[in-house]
């Protein structure tokens, strides 16, 4: 039932009540003598009208009616869902840090910042990049930045010809998405059936119209881009840049570096690879870390180090840097989360987190393989995820890699990313993250291997499924065609 | 090892299903150049232990200070039920809500949401959140020129009494796709756009009008004559307001004539922490006709196979994901858990409760102007303001506010570019948790340092 | 799944590991140095072996098993389910108190004390007593107290004859165990089926033998008692004393004070009236408060203000004082949450309190009796709480009070206390609490019936219920008979 | 109306339903002489807001000391886990799991503890909770009466070396029942009992005999010798143990031939913070062959309708509820969450964890053993000991702590009855929380004031 369909008129929490704050019995200015009317609202808005144990109640059942990491295995490909530590979220959460205003000055603010410095300069490390900047919001705003810094880069040289931004056709969305926002063109470079990028076609796309080439690697394919080296020089050669799309790097943290692989500026997912909670949808964090040639168009605010503390080094008309991408500091709550994990962390654990996220996936892939389930990349390593395609099911059974997905949430485990890369056809991402355990995979793959047998024996049961969540399968068609995006029966 | 489960045995076991030896071997298609970087200079492992400790000393290092700044991001009580919902393991560790059959406690929240929302402004939908208010103004600057389509002129009016950061990521955002931000000019007495300015521009050639209200200087903006004339010259009106304010404020949906078209603001005062900047987050809301132009997540209203009532991510096709290079947006992960905490926020206060905390605002700010009068420091705009307001100090305010900061104050904000000519001025805020205590504090200490 | 099933041997969260303690590294000495062999254990204590997320997760799943004020309508008759404010929470938790040792020297906790010495005197007045005690831990212990102050007066006096204490038949358990506890006989006195206490029987048991009436106000019965003043006139005269089980306190508070009535002792429970979590079975805090005669007796420690500050009333061999009943201090962080919850309310919330408590709960007396439903004592005023009987039910459907129970936790409601005071045969006790919404109410009613309409149709779908919870009806007998309390499968 | 959802109409229409006009007349049965008492001494309402600052004010007066005080209470580490899933409401805000079916995650949870508590100490099986350690011993003391039946003699021997406010409070709830505690002489060299004392008085006599390990003083007794003796006299054995120095230290179970018989202790260090005092949990085990007399709630695992594992309160028929005046106790509530805590944090350290607490606070106690030295502060006495000690200084020692705690140090305890012969030693202790500048502060500030 909706919050609204729980007010009742003139309701409220009382005990947030104001209505006795001494300010209100200051007889010197009153309301209306400060804002004449016609600024005023007339009308009341439509808020919900409850108690406080109303609020409190409406809201805890709702959380009940999600899955999440604190709750189920999560293995949603791309996304690592791993632990998000409880310990990260108490640190962040202290009243020094919330109650921090980001523009108090910076004599008032050297605490926080020298966390940030310090997360800029191991975030630098681990990628194997010079210099960092930790305003970007999430993933997408961080390849905003790095595509932004890569045309700055050539405008600035006058290499004015460079229109097109090249990436593989097994990306992410957000890839050439961003290149658009950019200004830029996109031209695709098809993948090979190993999951490689297709060199050659590679090779022929190069040119003097080529601003930059964006890559995950581990590719979004769940295999090791092997020619990263060969590729990088290509694109080098051509006059191109290369960025890095991180949201793959907890299957290589502290095992390789995209600054060694040739990338020129890149963006970690810290809600991602640095266990940050994803609340639903955000927020996240996107830093960006950038080489020698793109270090000095980074994004403001960064923080910098003086023999006397930090400062903020801010944007300036003349300075090359892309500037602001939002109002204050990022996301720094989620910053300080992150700061907290690789603290607890440190050098060896960020390397075992790359090692057991890949042990966890190629144990879970050569599970399902010996189950009979198609890989994607049969002759290939996994890296922390792996891809399997239903289509077989799907042609001889009629049951579709989504109908799988939905059975599986019956029995408890949130459902991979289904669908995702495009180019494979029903295919599953899955990612089961370091922090599952053995037993926690066996009984993935046994809940697969019962949805199986169900699918040859009664189709329909996923077909129809899920049978036991707070509803049945929802009707998105109806979704996008009757519009229905704002409660309004209340007013 | 920090919080991986596997034990040695447990090793040995999955490397022999796999048929590996160690570890290791599974990254053999990783070229051997790029084996064993050097990561020296990374930390040594610490137990949370030690890592909480040393962290509530940096907490604890910027901490005490009253504080009187604004400038978007303001100083609110949360009460506690708040942030221990949004703390639920349910609502923090969930991803976005792909699978809506196990995610409906997110969607429907984002549903109420976005309801609580389209009241608040006065609009008839809105999204489930951007980055935060300056990036959601710039990503309506480029919602505005595709809603212009074929008549496109990509040029946009901003006010000059905008936040400059927010001016600023506008330009950032923009400007690579040949949209053109041009600055009206204000008044300096009144501390507004110059309405007489505007016959200058006249004759459309623009693709909107931005307005905020309150302005960065904490006045308020002649919004209905501003909403009419941009509606008069072909335009479109971007709202960028204070969704507090709009418990008092006559809601952008009501602007003038025919109200504006797309609403934009920084979410942060419902309910989230300061927080040194973030996560806050940006909300977006717009007319129904122009929806599909919208970026980010929307959430639907729709049934189960059964007919029961349920909710779902709908108009992806808007989105990456789906539309890759043709999306509104590249936005993919918002700020989704500030947004539960404001669902909270706003169902625990109601439309009264706001009131009430964006009245004792006002109030407190103006106890502020008068406190500060007894000194002699006026404000430099007259006219009606929200919860800010700008003074006049007669020493440079950066060395002042520093000093203040030394005896316990962060007396406001002082003025960069593209306002040198406040460079003596504070910009003060005094929202609903200052006390007159407090508010003596700052003129004792203003009054020792100016 | 028990926690011990998903241990495997050195599995640790191992963030949590102080091996790398600056301690360890001292050569200086080691434990074998410090401790012989012979004082150390040799097994290792089979506790669970799993890593944070497995905890996290586990004990996660876990609480949503729990029916709860903030997921669930609980109107447990006697136990003043109402809503603990998440406030109250967040304040107690403040890490100025959590970090405070109960020993620290009193210059370093007059913060503390300044909160509870408030607490006392607000205490004092909402009962009309002139002094208080804290620190009992709970109803109980408070009542502990309270009969062995009495007995302490008594025997101060030399009065050593009073050996009985007398206690209505409706009476809580606590009450007729806890004189024993003090060493004293217990005499039952009847209750009249008007529900007061029976008057004469009370005369004719009072004598030289009796050392007190332990007495609950609104009674157990769901009725105030209306002879009060003749009672606590009869037990003086006698040379008895009076002690107020102050569970039912949500009733009257700010409304009718135990003072005034003649008690001279009485505890409050303060997760019942001051609204502090009851958390799976406790913590509580049971406060007594007495009178003149009996202040002298009060438990320590207390706070006592100066002029210059607070300070800690200790036990010493010569008080009167019945000496400290716990280690410390009571359990303060209750009464912090308490404090918080009375300066929230303050004089005009506390009368609101009783106010809607009886408002509701007449309320809902009203409607159930309308819909046909047997009220234990229809002629009376519902205080807080009211009783109605399954006896009609039970005779003719065959289904009894506990089936109409189990089958309303289907409904999504805790049911109402079953089977007390075990006077009134098949019984309900209902206590809906003021922080309940008539919406809510009315949702019970309509739930009540529809289970009335099932026991018609189809009355084994009651005695089989619950249907959708976590697990089906339990099987009490075999718990008692194959006692099974510790799991030893794991070692 | 803090708390209370009902609006004006609502209430009218309540009335209206019940047939009376106004709330007091719901009061009519309450005499009117007791009516409209005087509760003017109460304070004003106040707004969240405005008592949570208070009580930020008053939690910071006295916060920021460095703490060497144990005696009882200890100062651990608490991971982020433990109370952030404690604080979940549906732990927290659930009542004692009368309704077992609606109950099973507390239920469960117990039966965990359960498990745990019997695995630390030894023992075969546990109760959900006592109020506190102390009053678990005077539960203790009861129990053992009642076990001995018949035979009993209504005393219990009581070790000199006891926590003496343990001993306190036990003799506060059973001198009433006519049980007589005997305190046995310790060696003021050893600072343990004197088992050379212990011929006097055999020959049987008593009930039971209380060991604590590690006693009040932090040093380790002799449990085997003192258990076989008591066995040998016919009296069970109490245990009062630290359970956190059960990961290091022989269990109880363990001790001399047959061990212990009940084990009692105060389970405060297993996750539960400081809180000035509470709330915190007694802990009680025993033998399976007198479970029957154990006091307190008891959570048995047995099987539903459908055959399915399920868990419930069990053994009822000891408890008051059921048993009234024949109950082995009269507790009711008990210390549930405290126990909540309990359970997650040992969940979350397992045996090595909290082996590794154990032993950093005996090194950390160590530490401050020898710096202390280094000024000339002796301990007491020699012999093995946990993570407390007694040293010696040449002042009255409530002095010395007052003066310390000025400097930010809270330097142990002083001795008071019966311990009058130690009034200038300090009872010190030292946990993992503890780094070396803490020692070294420490260290600082007596040699200053001593
Ligand atoms: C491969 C890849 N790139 C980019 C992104 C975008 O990151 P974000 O959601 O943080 O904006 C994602 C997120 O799922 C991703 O998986
Ligand atoms: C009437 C009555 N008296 C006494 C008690 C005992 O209180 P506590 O559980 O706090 O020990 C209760 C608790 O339910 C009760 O209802």
């Amino acid at each position: 039932m909706l919050i609204f369909k729980k007010s009742k008129k003139n309701r409220r929490a009382k005990s947030l009540s104001l209505a006795n704050h001494e300010v209100f019995s200051d007889p010197r200015s009153t309301l209306s003598d400060l804002i004449p009317a016609a600024f005023l609202r007339s009308d009341k808005p439509a808020l919900p009208e409850v108690s406080e144990l109303q609020t409190v109640r409406h809201y805890t059942r709702l959380s009940r009616k999600n899955f999440s990491i604190d709750t189920n295995f999560y293995p949603l490909g791309s996304c690592t869902m791993k632990y998000n530590p409880r310990g990260a979220h108490r640190a962040a959460m202290l009243p020094g840090f919330l109650e921090h205003h980001p523009l108090a000055p910076e004599c008032a603010s050297q605490g926080l910042m020298s966390a940030l410095y310090q997360l800029q300069e191991w975030l630098g490390v681990v990628t194997g990049m010079g210099a960092v900047s930790l305003s970007p919001m999430a993933g997408a705003q961080g390849e905003f930045a790095g595509v932004a810094m890569i045309k700055a880069y050539h405008d600035a040289r006058n290499d004015t010809q460079r229109t097109e931004i090249l990436v593989p056709t097994a990306a992410h969305g957000t890839n050439p998405a961003t290149a658009i926002m950019c200004g830029y063109q996109v031209r695709e470079i098809p993948v090979l059936d190993s999951g490689d990028v297709d060199l050659a076609a590679l090779h022929k796309a190069l040119g003097p119209q080529t601003a930059g080439l964006m890559l995950t690697n581990p590719s979004t394919c769940g295999v090791f881009e092997r020619s990263i080296l060969e590729i990088s020089a290509a694109v080098h050669e051509a006059g191109g840049l290369l960025y890095y799309d991180g949201a793959n790097l907890n299957a290589i943290l502290g095992q390789a570096r995209p600054g060694d692989m040739g990338f020129d500026v890149l963006h970690l997912n810290l809600h991602k690879t640095f266990a940050t909670p994803h609340g639903g949808g955000g927020p996240g964090a996107g830093p960006v870390a950038a080489g020698e040639r793109l270090a000095p168009y980074l994004p403001t605010p960064r923080v910098i180090k003086h023999d006397d503390g930090y400062s903020w080094q801010m944007p300036n008309d003349g300075d090359p840097s892309i500037g602001r991408l939002s109002a204050f500091m990022g996301n720094v709550g989620v910053l300080l989360r992150a700061y907290y994990y690789a603290n607890v962390l440190g050098r060896s654990g960020m390397k075992q987190v790359a090692e057991y996220a890949t042990l966890n996936a190629n144990y879970l892939m050569k599970r399902l393989a010996d189950e009979g389930f198609a890989l994607a990349y049969p002759d290939r390593r996994a890296t922390h995820e792996f891809i399997i395609s239903f289509q077989k099911e799907a042609k001889t059974l009629g049951v579709t890699a989504m109908d799988f997905a939905k059975r599986l949430l019956d029995f408890g485990f949130h459902a991979p990313t289904t669908y995702f890369p495009l180019l494979i056809p029903e295919c599953w991402l899955i990612e089961p993250t370091e922090t599952e355990t053995l037993a926690e995979m066996d009984r993935f793959v046994e809940a697969l291997v019962t949805i199986r047998k169900e699918a040859e024996e009664d189709a329909e049961k996923l077909k129809t499924a899920p049978h036991t969540l707070p509803v049945r399968r929802l009707d998105d068609v109806r979704a996008a065609r009757e519009l229905d995006l704002v409660y309004k029966e209340h007013t | 090892m920090s919080f991986i489960p596997h034990t040695e045995d447990e090793k040995h076991q999955m490397l022999a299903a796999i048929g590996v030896k160690q570890i290791d071997d599974l990254f053999d298609e990783v070229p051997g150049a790029l084996k064993d970087p050097d990561l020296k200079a990374l930390p040594e492992s610490q137990p949370e232990m030690l890592v909480h400790r040393n962290m509530q000393a940096l907490a604890a290092e910027d901490q005490g200070y009253i504080n009187f700044i604004g400038a978007g991001a303001y100083e609110h009580f949360i009460p506690a039920a708040v942030w221990d919902i949004v703390g639920r393991g349910e609502f923090m560790t969930a991803y976005t809500p792909y699978q809506a059959e196990a995610s409906q406690g997110t969607l429907q929240l984002i549903y109420e949401y976005q309801t609580m929302m389209a009241e608040l402004t006065g609009m008839e939908v809105s999204n489930a959140s951007m980055y935060d208010g300056g990036s959601a103004l710039a990503e309506a600057c480029l919602m505005a020129v595709r809603a212009q389509r074929k008549k496109a002129h990509r040029k946009i009016l901003m006010p000059g009494t905008l936040n400059p950061s927010y001016a600023q990521v506008s330009k950032n955002m923009t400007f690579r796709q040949k949209i053109e931000l041009v600055t009206l000019p204000w008044s300096s007495e009144a501390g507004i756009t110059d309405r007489d300015q505007l016959e200058k521009i006249e004759g459309g050639g623009f693709d909107a009008l931005v307005i905020a209200q309150p302005n960065f200087f904490g006045q308020l903006e002649d919004v209905n004559v501003l909403t009419d004339w941009a509606h008069s010259q072909g335009a479109l009106v971007i709202a960028v307001v204070n969704p507090l304010s709009l418990a008092l404020l006559n809601p952008p949906g009501s602007w003038g004539e025919k109200g504006a078209d797309i609403v934009v603001g920084e979410g942060q005062p419902l309910g989230v922490p300061l927080s040194g900047g973030g996560p806050y987050f940006g909300f977006m809301c717009c007319r129904q006709s122009i929806v599909r132009q919208l970026p980010g997540r929307i959430v639907g209203r729709t049934k189960d196979l059964n007919g029961n009532t349920g909710y779902t991510l709908t108009l992806q096709a808007r989105e990456q994901h789906i539309r890759r290079s043709k999306a509104t947006s590249n936005i993919c992960t918002n700020q989704g858990l500030a947004v539960t905490a404001a669902t909270i926020y706003m169902s625990l206060m109601g439309a009264q409760g706001l009131r009430e905390v964006a009245e004792a605002s006002v109030l407190n700010t103006q106890r502020v102007v008068s406190a500060l009068d007894s000194i002699g420091l006026k404000p430099r705009f007259q006219g009606p303001r929200f919860h800010e307001v700008v003074v006049q100090t007669p020493r440079e305010a950066t060395g002042l506010i520093n000093e203040a900061a030394q005896h316990g104050v962060l007396a406001g904000l002082s003025f960069g570019e593209p306002f040198t000519q406040l460079k003596n001025d504070l910009l003060l805020c005094a929202t609903e948790t200052k006390t007159a205590s407090d508010i003596e504090k700052l003129v004792q200490v203003l009054s020792a340092c100016i």
